[in-house]
C-alpha cells in the first residue's frame, strides 16, 4: 500500500527499514524533518537518536558507531556538510560504512535555504583531503529517496565506504505516494568492529600510517576499491535516448524537470531524450557515451552552475558539443525555459563548446 | 499646567503581541478590532486619559512601536 | 487530465493544510500526486503556499510552473501568483481579505468571501475549507466525498466538533457556486 | 514636545522579522539604547549569528558582519585583533552560542577577547522550528525531544555564564531577563555595562538574556513571559557572576 | 617466584615510542593496570586522540579507535550510545582536548555521557614540537611563545576540571599528577574510579594527569618533573573536583 | 642578496613584506614553521599573531579580520584544510580577500606527514558547498613560495577573492636560495570594510540571501568575477613544449622532478618537454591544448591517484592519448621512474586513455 | 628466610631516562656507560644488595623496563 | 658538476645541521644549492636525514634519488642509504658506530671513526664536523675555508669555545684522509 510522505521523511523511515539504528545529526534547513522524524521513530525500535552539538560532533558519532559496528546515518545540508569534510576523509579512510545525507540549497556561505545542487563537485570530488571517494546517490523522486536509502545501506556494507544521498531541498520538502520498503532482519557480520575482544584478538579502526610506503599501499588498496565500485555499482536511467538527436542530461530534481521538457519537445517534434545519471560518483560514463550515440546535442540542466558539465565533457571527450542550462541559488528550472533552449540547440545543432572557467 | 507624556503607539509596526497591554498598570492600552497592513490586530489607546506615562508599555514593546515624548498634550 | 494547483495565502491561513489535504484526497482516490510546500522561515509572519498536483498519469515534473488553478488566500500571493497561471485557468480569490480587481482577462476568476463565510460559521480558521470545497466544486480534481471521508476518518476522527464545522466550511464552499467573474 | 522614549539611534527603522511577541526585540532595543547611550554608534562593529536573530545586520544602525552559525567569537576576535580600538560585539543564539559555537566563545573568553557578547537563550532552537538546544529544560518538548527532554539521552542544561565564571579572562558576567519591564531596566544596566568593559579595555564582556520564543514554545506571548518566569528562572538564576568592581 | 609488579595485561608488548623519560609512559600504565584490576579488558574500547599518544591505539591491549583531532568524545559518544554495555575510554593531550576539541569535550560532560577520558596535561602540544597549549602557563615559552605566553595576546590557561565542575553531567573528576611516586599510586587510585563510575553507570568521568614534555620543555626528565612540580602544581592544583559518596 | 629559507618560512616572510599584518592559524605538519615564524615575526611590524584554538576558530577569525580590511593570512595542511571548509565557502560568498596555504602531506584521514598533492580536488573544486571559486597558485619553488604569496595578496585584493597557495611538505621543509620580495607599503583601500561607520553609511559583510532571486544574482555576479579571473589570470610554465612529442603535465614538486626527467630523456632522443600550471584554478586548459599540439602522448605526474588527469583531459578532449604516473601516501615519484614512463609512452605512443574511475 | 623482591630490569626497553635512578630512595640503580639497542644508556644495577623493593622505580619507570617479583634472591 | 648528498644518521647527531652547513657554504660560494630535511615526529628518537644538492648549474630537482656521496652517521642509515648511492659514488661511514661491512662493491667507502676522534676532542657532539671534514676533502663540494668562515662569522661569532673544538674536529676530518675501503 502507498503511503504519501515527505522525501526527508521517507528516507528516515526506509532507513530504520534497512536496519539503521543509530542517528547522530544537527539542524539545518532544508533537512531538519528527517531528524525530528527520527527523534521520534528511533526510540520506538529501540534505537541511538542523538542530536549533536555540530555537525563535526555528528560526524565523528557517527565514525564512533559504525567503527561499533551499527548500520549509522547522519545528515545536514551545505554548511554543515562542509562542516563534516574532515570527518568523511577520515570515514573513508578508516573504511566505515555510513550513510550521509545532503538535502542541498543554495550557497556558498550560508547562502539560503530553497533547493540546490550546487555541492556536485563537493560530494563526487571529495570535499575532504585526501584521495578517497564517496558512492554518491542522487534520488529523483520520494520513492527513491526510500528505495535509495537502502541501498546506500547496502553498499557501504558492501565496500566498508561512506555513502553518500545527494537531495535538494524539493525532493526533501516533497510529498509523493510510495511503497516503503520491507524491514531487513539479517545484518551482515562485521568482522572488523571494535565492539570488544571478548574471545578474539583486538581491532583497530584507523586511519594512520606513518610510514609513507604503508599509507601508499593502503592507498593503492583503496584506490583498488574504487576501481571496483566504479565497475560494478554505475546506476543511471535513460527516457528516449534510443534516437535521441538532442539528449538532456539531468539528476534529482532537474531530472524531473527534463523529463517534462523531454515528453514537450517530442510532441513538438524534437527527438529529445534524457540521460539521468543515478549514481553521481562512480559516474555512468561509458553508458553515457552510449546514450549520446546519435545525439548531435547535449544539454546539461542543473541547479548550480554547470558543475556536472565536467563529468559529461569527461564523458563524450569533445565529440558532441556540450550546452548547459542552469538556475543558481535556489531558482528551479522551468520546463519551458529548458524547452526553449532544447528548441534552439536541437533544431540547429549550434556547436558551441562549454568550458569551464 | 503640569507636562505631560505622550504615547506615540505605530499602528504599521505593531503585530498585536500584547504585551504593552497585559504590563500597562492602568489598562490605558488594547488591540483594535480591524486588521493593520500586516495582517495583526494592531495596539490602540483605549483610554489614553488614564495613562500616567509610566512607559512600561514601551520598555515591553518588542517591535518599537511605542515611543513617547514630553509636551502638551495633543 | 492533470491538476497543478498552487494554494496561497498568510502562514497561518491553513494553506498548507489545504494542499496536503487534497494530495492525501487524490492518493485515497488512488491517482498520481505529488505535493510541494514552500519551507523555511516563513513561519514568522509572511507568507505560505504549495504546489499539488493530481493526476491520472504518471508525473513527470512535481514543479507547478502553470497552474491550472490557483486558490488565493491574501494579496502578497495574488501578485505572486495571477501572472503564473494557465490561461483558461481557474483563480480563486477568498474575496475577504483579496479587495483588488485581478489583471489578466484571460482566467476563470471566483471570488469566495470565504473569511466571512467561516466567521459566519463560527471559526474563522475554516475558510481554507470554504475554498477548498469551492474549487472542488469547480474543478472536481478530487471527489469532495473523498475529502469529507478523510476528514472523518483520519484527520477529526478524534475531535467531533472540529469536523462539524469543517465539514460546514467545505460545504459551504461547494454551494458557494456564485460570481464567476472575468479579470480586468 | 521632546522625545523621551524613542527607538535608539543606533537601530535602522527596518522593521523587525521576528514573530509577534518574540523578545529578540526587546533585547535589540537595549543593546541599541546601550550604544547610543556611550556615544560609540560610528565606531561599532556587530556580529550577527545564525539563528532568528540572522538578519540583525538589517535592525543595527552600525557595520556589521554576519557569520557562520556558531563562529561570531572568532570573527569578532579577528575583528577586534585588527582594530582595537573599535568596540566589537556579538548577537547570539543559545543554539549559536552554546552548542555548535561552544568552543570559540570559551576560547575568547579564557584568551580575555575584548569583546561583548550578547547571548539571548530562549531555551531552544527558533530559527529551524524548535528543535532542543543545550539550554533547552528537563523535561521540555522540543521536535527533537518529543517526550520532553530526559538526561539520559540528552543531559543536563547548560548555564554557560556558571561556566565561564571559572575563566579569568571574563571581567564582566551577568544573567538577565525580559520577562518584565523591572528586568529589562536591569538588562538595559547590565549591557551598558558590557560595553563599558571593553570601552575600558578590560576583558571579555558576556550578558546572558533570557527571551521567550512564542512560536516554538506554542505559547502566547504573555503567557510565554509568565513560563519563562516559572521555569526558567529556577533554573537559569538572573545576577552578575562576574562583575568589575 | 610470583610477580608483584609487571607490565599490565592490558598493554600490548610493542614498546613506546615517546621520548626518554616522558610520563605518557607510566600514564598509559596506570590507565593498563585499572583495566587489569577492574577485569574489563575484552569489553574495553579506547579512543586514541592525534598527540604525542596517537599511537595509542598500538600499547593499550583492548580494541582501539582512532580519532580525529580533538573529536575523541565524540568517537567515543557514538560507539558508547551503540555498545552501551562496554567501558570506552579515551586518552587525549591538552592541546587535542581542550584546544580544538573543547565543544565535544564539554558536550559529552554536559550530557553525562558514560565514559572515562583520560586528559594528560603537559602545558604544551608536544607532537608538533612544542607550541602553546591552552594549559601553557603564563610567561612559558613555546615556539608559538617565544616571549612566554602573554595574557592579552594569548589569554590565560585553562583549568578543564574547574570548568567541567560546574556541570552536572560529571561524576567523577580529578587532577591528579605523576611527578613522583606517591602521586603516581594517587593518579592510579583516580583513574580506577574514573573506570568504576563508568561500570556503575554513573555517567562522565575525567581524570586530569598532569605529564611532562622534557623534549619541547627542553629539560631532563628529573629536571621536568620539578619543573612540574613547582610551576604547575601551582595553577594546576591537585584533588578530586567531583566525586560520588 | 639571495638569502637560504625554508619554503615555509620564505611564504611568511613575503607575506609580512607584502603588508600582511595578521595570522590566524593552528599547528600541524608540515606548515608548522609558517605558524612559528610568524610567531616570532608579526609582533616584530606591529601585526598580530594570534594562535587559533581550531582551524575552524582560525577561518573565522580570518573572515572577521578580512571584512575589517585586513590582509591575512592562515595556514595549515590536509585535514585543517578539510575543517576550513565552511569557513572558505563564507569567505568566497561573502568576498572577502585573504591568503590561504596548504602544505599538503598524505591523506585521507590521518593519513601521514609526508608530501602528496591529493587535495587538489579539494582546492580546484571547492571542497565547501555551494558555487564559488578560490584561485589556486601552486609554486614549484622556495622562491615562487615567496613570489606566489606575494601575488596571492595581490590577486585576493584585486578580486575580493580567497587566494589558496597550495604547497606539499616538501616545498615547505625545504630551503633553496632566494631573493624575497621588497616590502610593500601602499595596500589598496579598502571601500567595503567594516572599520567603523565614522562619517560614512554603515557596511555590511554577508553572505546570506533568503530570497532566491536575490540569491541567484549574487551567484551570477560570482560567477562573472570567475569568468574574469579566468581570462585575466591564468598562469603557467613551459619547457622545451615547442617540439614536444611527449608532453609531461605536472606542478609543484612533481614539476621540479620532471623538468629534470625532461632534460635526461631529451638526451636520450626522446622529444619531451613540460608544461608546468601555476594557477590550478584558472587552469590552463587552452594554454595547455597549445602546448600539446605537437604531442603525440601526455604524461601526467602527481604524487596522488591522478586528480589533475581530469583538467588535462577536460583541455585536450581526447584528442591526446593521456597517461598518468603518480605515487601517494608521502611516495614521491623518482624523476628515473617517470622517465621510464616517457620512454613507454614516448617511443610508441602507445594509446591508452585513462579513464578516471 | 624472609621472600625478598627481585627487580627485573630489561635493557633494551630502557631509555636511559633516569627517572628510576632519581627516585631510588637507595641509590641501588645508575645508567650504564655503553649504549643498547637504541642508542640509550641503559639501566643497571650498581648495588642490589641495598634494594628493599619499594618498587619506586618500577612505579616511575615510564617504559615498562621494570619489573618486579617475590622470590629467592637469584 | 652536481653534488647531491644525503646526510643521515640518530636524531640528536647533528645531521640537519651539518646539511644546512654545507647548504650555507654553497650559498656563500654563490652557488646553486637545495636542502630538504626529513621531518616529523621523529624527534622522538629514530633517524634523520637531509637531502643537499649543490651545483653550478640551476638545479632542476632538488630530490636525491642516487647520492653522489652519503655521509652515514649509524647503522639504521646504512641500510637504508647504501643501496641508493650513485655507483663511484662516495659511502663515508661514520665507523665508531658503524660496524658492519658494506655489501656493495661499486662504492668509494670510507670509514671514519669520527665519533672517536670527536670523544678526542672533548666534545662528543662535534662528530658531524669530523665527518664534514673528511666529506669535504674528499669532494670539494665546497671549499672547508668556506665552512670554518660561516662558523666563524656566522654560526659560532659568540661562543668561542664551540668555535673552537667544531675547527678542530672540521679539521680532524679533513686531516683523516685514510682508509679507503672497497665494499664487499
Ligand atoms: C553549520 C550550520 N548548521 C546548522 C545551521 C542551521 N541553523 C540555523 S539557525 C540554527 C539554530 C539557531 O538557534 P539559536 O542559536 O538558539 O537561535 P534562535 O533562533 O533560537 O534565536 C540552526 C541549527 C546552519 N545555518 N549552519
Ligand atoms: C585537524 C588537525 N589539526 C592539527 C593537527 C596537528 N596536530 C597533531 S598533534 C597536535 C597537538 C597535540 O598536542 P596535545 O594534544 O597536547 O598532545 P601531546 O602531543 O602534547 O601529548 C596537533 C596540533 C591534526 N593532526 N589535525
Ligand atoms: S505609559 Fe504606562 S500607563 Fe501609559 S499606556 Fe504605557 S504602560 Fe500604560
Ligand atoms: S507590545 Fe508593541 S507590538 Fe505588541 S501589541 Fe503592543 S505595540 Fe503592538
Ligand atoms: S521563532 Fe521564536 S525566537 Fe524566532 S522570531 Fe519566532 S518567537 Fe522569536
Ligand atoms: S614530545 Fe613531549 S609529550 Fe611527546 S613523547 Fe616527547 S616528551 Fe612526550
Ligand atoms: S625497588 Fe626501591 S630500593 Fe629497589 S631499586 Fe627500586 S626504588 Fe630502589
Ligand atoms: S626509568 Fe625506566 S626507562 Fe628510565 S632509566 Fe629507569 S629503567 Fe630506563
Ligand atoms: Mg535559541
Ligand atoms: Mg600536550
Amino acid at each position: 500500500m502507498k503511503v504519501l510522505m515527505k522525501g526527508n521523511e521517507a528516507l528516515a523511515e526506509a532507513a530504520v527499514r534497512a536496519g539503521c539504528r543509530c542517528f547522530f545529526g544537527y539542524p539545518i534547513t532544508p533537512q531538519t524533518e528527517l531528524l525530528e522524524y527520527l527523534a521520534r521513530r528511533l526510540p520506538e525500535v529501540g534505537g541511538v537518536f542523538l542530536q549533536a552539538e555540530s555537525e563535526v560532533a555528528a560526524i565523528n558519532m557517527v565514525y564512533g558507531a559504525a567503527g561499533a559496528g551499527a548500520r549509522v546515518l547522519t545528515s545536514s545540508s551545505g554548511p554543515g556538510i562542509s562542516l563534516k569534510q574532515e570527518g568523511i576523509s577520515y570515514l573513508a579512510a578508516a573504511e566505515l560504512p555510513c550513510v550521509i545525507v545532503n538535502i542541498m540549497r543554495g550557497g556558498p556561505g550560508l547562502g539560503g535555504i530553497q533547493p540546490s545542487q550546487a555541492d556536485y563537485f563537493q560530494a563526487t570530488r571529495g570535499g575532504g583531503h585526501g584521495d578517497y571517494r564517496v558512492i554518491v546517490l542522487a534520488p529523483a523522486s520520494v520513492q527513491e529517496m526510500a528505495d535509495l536509502a537502502v541501498l546506500a545501506f547496502e553498499l557501504a556494507d558492501a565496500y566498508r565506504n561512506p555513502v553518500m544521498i545527494l537531495g535538494d531541498g524539493i525532493l526533501g520538502q516533497m510529498m509523493e505516494p510510495l511503497e516503503l520498503p520491507p524491514f531487513k532482519e539479517d545484518l551482515p557480520a562485521r568482522e572488523w568492529a571494535t565492539d570488544g575482544c571478548r574471545g578474539r584478538a583486538r581491532r583497530i579502526i584507523n586511519s594512520l600510517y606513518l610510514d609513507a610506503e604503508e599509507l601508499e599501499r593502503h592507498n593503492l588498496r583503496l584506490q583498488e576499491k574504487y576501481r571496483r565500485i566504479a565497475e560494478r555499482e554505475v546506476r543511471w536511467e535513460e527516457y528516449l535516448t534510443g534516437d535521441a538527436q538532442v539528449l538532456v542530461v539531468a539528476f534529482g530534481t532537474c531530472a524531473r524537470i527534463a523529463r517534462a521538457t523531454v515528453k514537450a519537445a517530442r510532441s513538438e517534434g524534437i527527438r529529445a531524450g534524457l540521460f539521468r545519471p543515478i549514481t553521481l560518483w562512480p559516474y555512468p560514463y561509458r553508458q553515457l557515451q552510449a546514450a549520446a550515440a546519435s545525439a548531435r546535442a547535449v544539454l546539461v540542466v542543473e541547479m548550480n552552475a554547470g558543475q556536472m558539465v565536467e563529468d559529461v565533457r569527461l564523458a563524450l571527450e569533445g565529440r558532441v558539443p556540450v550546452h548547459f542550462y542552469g538556475r543558481t541559488g535556489g531558482m528551479v528550472p522551468a520546463s519551458g525555459a529548458v524547452l526553449q533552449e532544447l528548441r534552439r540547440i536541437g533544431g540547429v545543432g549550434r556547436v558551441q563548446h562549454v568550458r569551464p572557467a | 499646567m503640569a507636562s505631560r507624556v505622550v504615547l506615540h503607539l505605530e499602528r504599521e509596526r505593531c503585530k498585536g503581541c500584547g504585551l504593552c497591554v497585559a504590563f500597562c498598570p492602568r489598562e490605558v492600552l488594547g488591540l483594535a478590532q480591524e486588521l493593520n497592513g500586516l495582517g495583526y490586530h494592531p495596539v490602540e489607546m483605549r483610554a489614553g486619559e488614564r495613562c500616567h506615562g509610566c512607559g512600561r508599555c514601551a520598555l515591553m514593546c518588542p517591535d518599537l512601536a511605542i515611543s513617547m515624548a514630553k509636551g502638551e498634550a495633543v | 487530465m492533470t491538476h497543478e494547483i498552487i494554494v496561497a495565502g498568510f502562514g497561518g491561513q491553513g494553506v498548507l493544510f489545504t494542499g496536503q489535504l487534497l494530495a492525501y484526497a487524490a492518493l485515497a482516490e488512488g491517482r498520481e500526486v505529488s505535493f510541494i510546500p514552500s519551507y523555511g522561515p516563513e513561519m514568522r509572519g509572511g507568507t505560505a503556499h504549495c504546489a499539488v498536483v493530481i493526476s491520472d498519469e504518471e508525473i513527470s515534473s512535481p514543479l507547478v510552473e502553470e497552474p491550472t488553478a490557483a486558490l488565493v488566500f491574501n494579496l502578497p500571493s495574488l501578485a505572486r501568483f495571477e501572472p503564473r497561471v494557465k490561461p483558461g485557468g481557474l483563480l480563486l480569490l477568498n474575496s475577504s481579505l483579496v479587495h483588488r480587481p485581478v489583471q489578466r482577462n484571460d482566467l476563470l476568476v471566483y471570488r469566495v468571501p470565504a473569511s466571512e463565510i467561516a466567521a459566519g460559521l463560527g471559526l474563522d480558521r475554516v475558510a481554507n475549507m470554504v475554498m477548498l470545497g469551492a474549487y472542488l466544486a469547480l474543478s472536481r480534481a478530487v471527489s469532495p466525498e473523498t475529502v469529507r471521508r478523510l476528514l472523518e476518518e483520519k484527520i477529526f476522527a478524534r475531535s467531533p466538533q472540529l469536523l462539524e464545522v469543517n465539514r460546514q466550511a467545505l460545504e459551504a464552499g461547494e454551494r458557494y457556486t456564485g460570481s464567476l467573474a472575468l479579470g480586468a | 514636545m521632546s522625545s523621551t522614549f524613542a527607538p535608539p539611534e543606533a537601530l535602522t527603522k527596518v522593521p523587525f522579522h521576528y514573530c509577534p511577541g518574540c523578545t529578540h526585540g526587546i533585547i535589540h532595543r537595549l543593546v541599541g539604547e546601550a550604544i547610543d547611550r556611550l556615544s560609540i554608534r560610528e565606531r561599532t562593529i556587530g556580529v550577527a549569528s545564525v539563528g532568528c536573530s540572522v538578519l540583525a545586520y538589517n535592525y543595527f544602525n552600525v557595520d556589521m558582519q554576519q557569520a557562520a552559525h556558531g563562529r561570531a567569537p572568532a570573527v569578532a576576535t579577528g575583528i577586534k585583533r585588527v582594530l582595537p580600538d573599535r568596540v566589537v560585539f556579538t548577537y547570539q543564539g543559545d543554539g549559536d552560542l552554546a552548542s555548535i559555537g561552544l568552543a570559540e566563545l570559551v576560547h575568547a573568553a579564557a584568551r580575555g577577547e575584548r569583546i561583548t557578547v550578547i547571548f539571548v537563550n530562549n531555551a531552544n532552537y527558533g530559527m529551524t522550528g524548535g528543535q532542543m538546544a543545550p539550554t533547552t529544560l528537563l523535561g521540555q518538548i522540543t521536535t527533537t525531544t518529543p517526550s520532553g527532554r530526559a538526561v539520559k539521552e540528552a543531559g543536563y542544561p547548560l548555564r554557560v555564564v556558571e561556566m565561564l565564571a571559572t575563566l579569568e579572562g571574563p571581567v564582566y558576567l551577568a544573567r538577565v531577563s525580559v520577562h518584565d519591564p523591572a528586568n529589562v531596566i536591569r538588562a538595559r544596566r547590565a549591557i551598558i555595562k558590557a560595553f563599558e568593559v571593553q570601552l575600558q579595555d578590560l576583558g571579555f564582556a558576556l550578558v546572558e538574556v533570557l527571551s521567550i520564543c512564542p512560536t516554538n514554545w506554542g505559547k502566547k506571548p504573555v503567557e510565554a513571559l509568565s513560563w519563562l518566569k516559572e521555569h526558567m528562572l529556577p533554573v537559569f538564576p538572573l545576577g552578575e557572576f562576574r562583575a568589575v568592581s
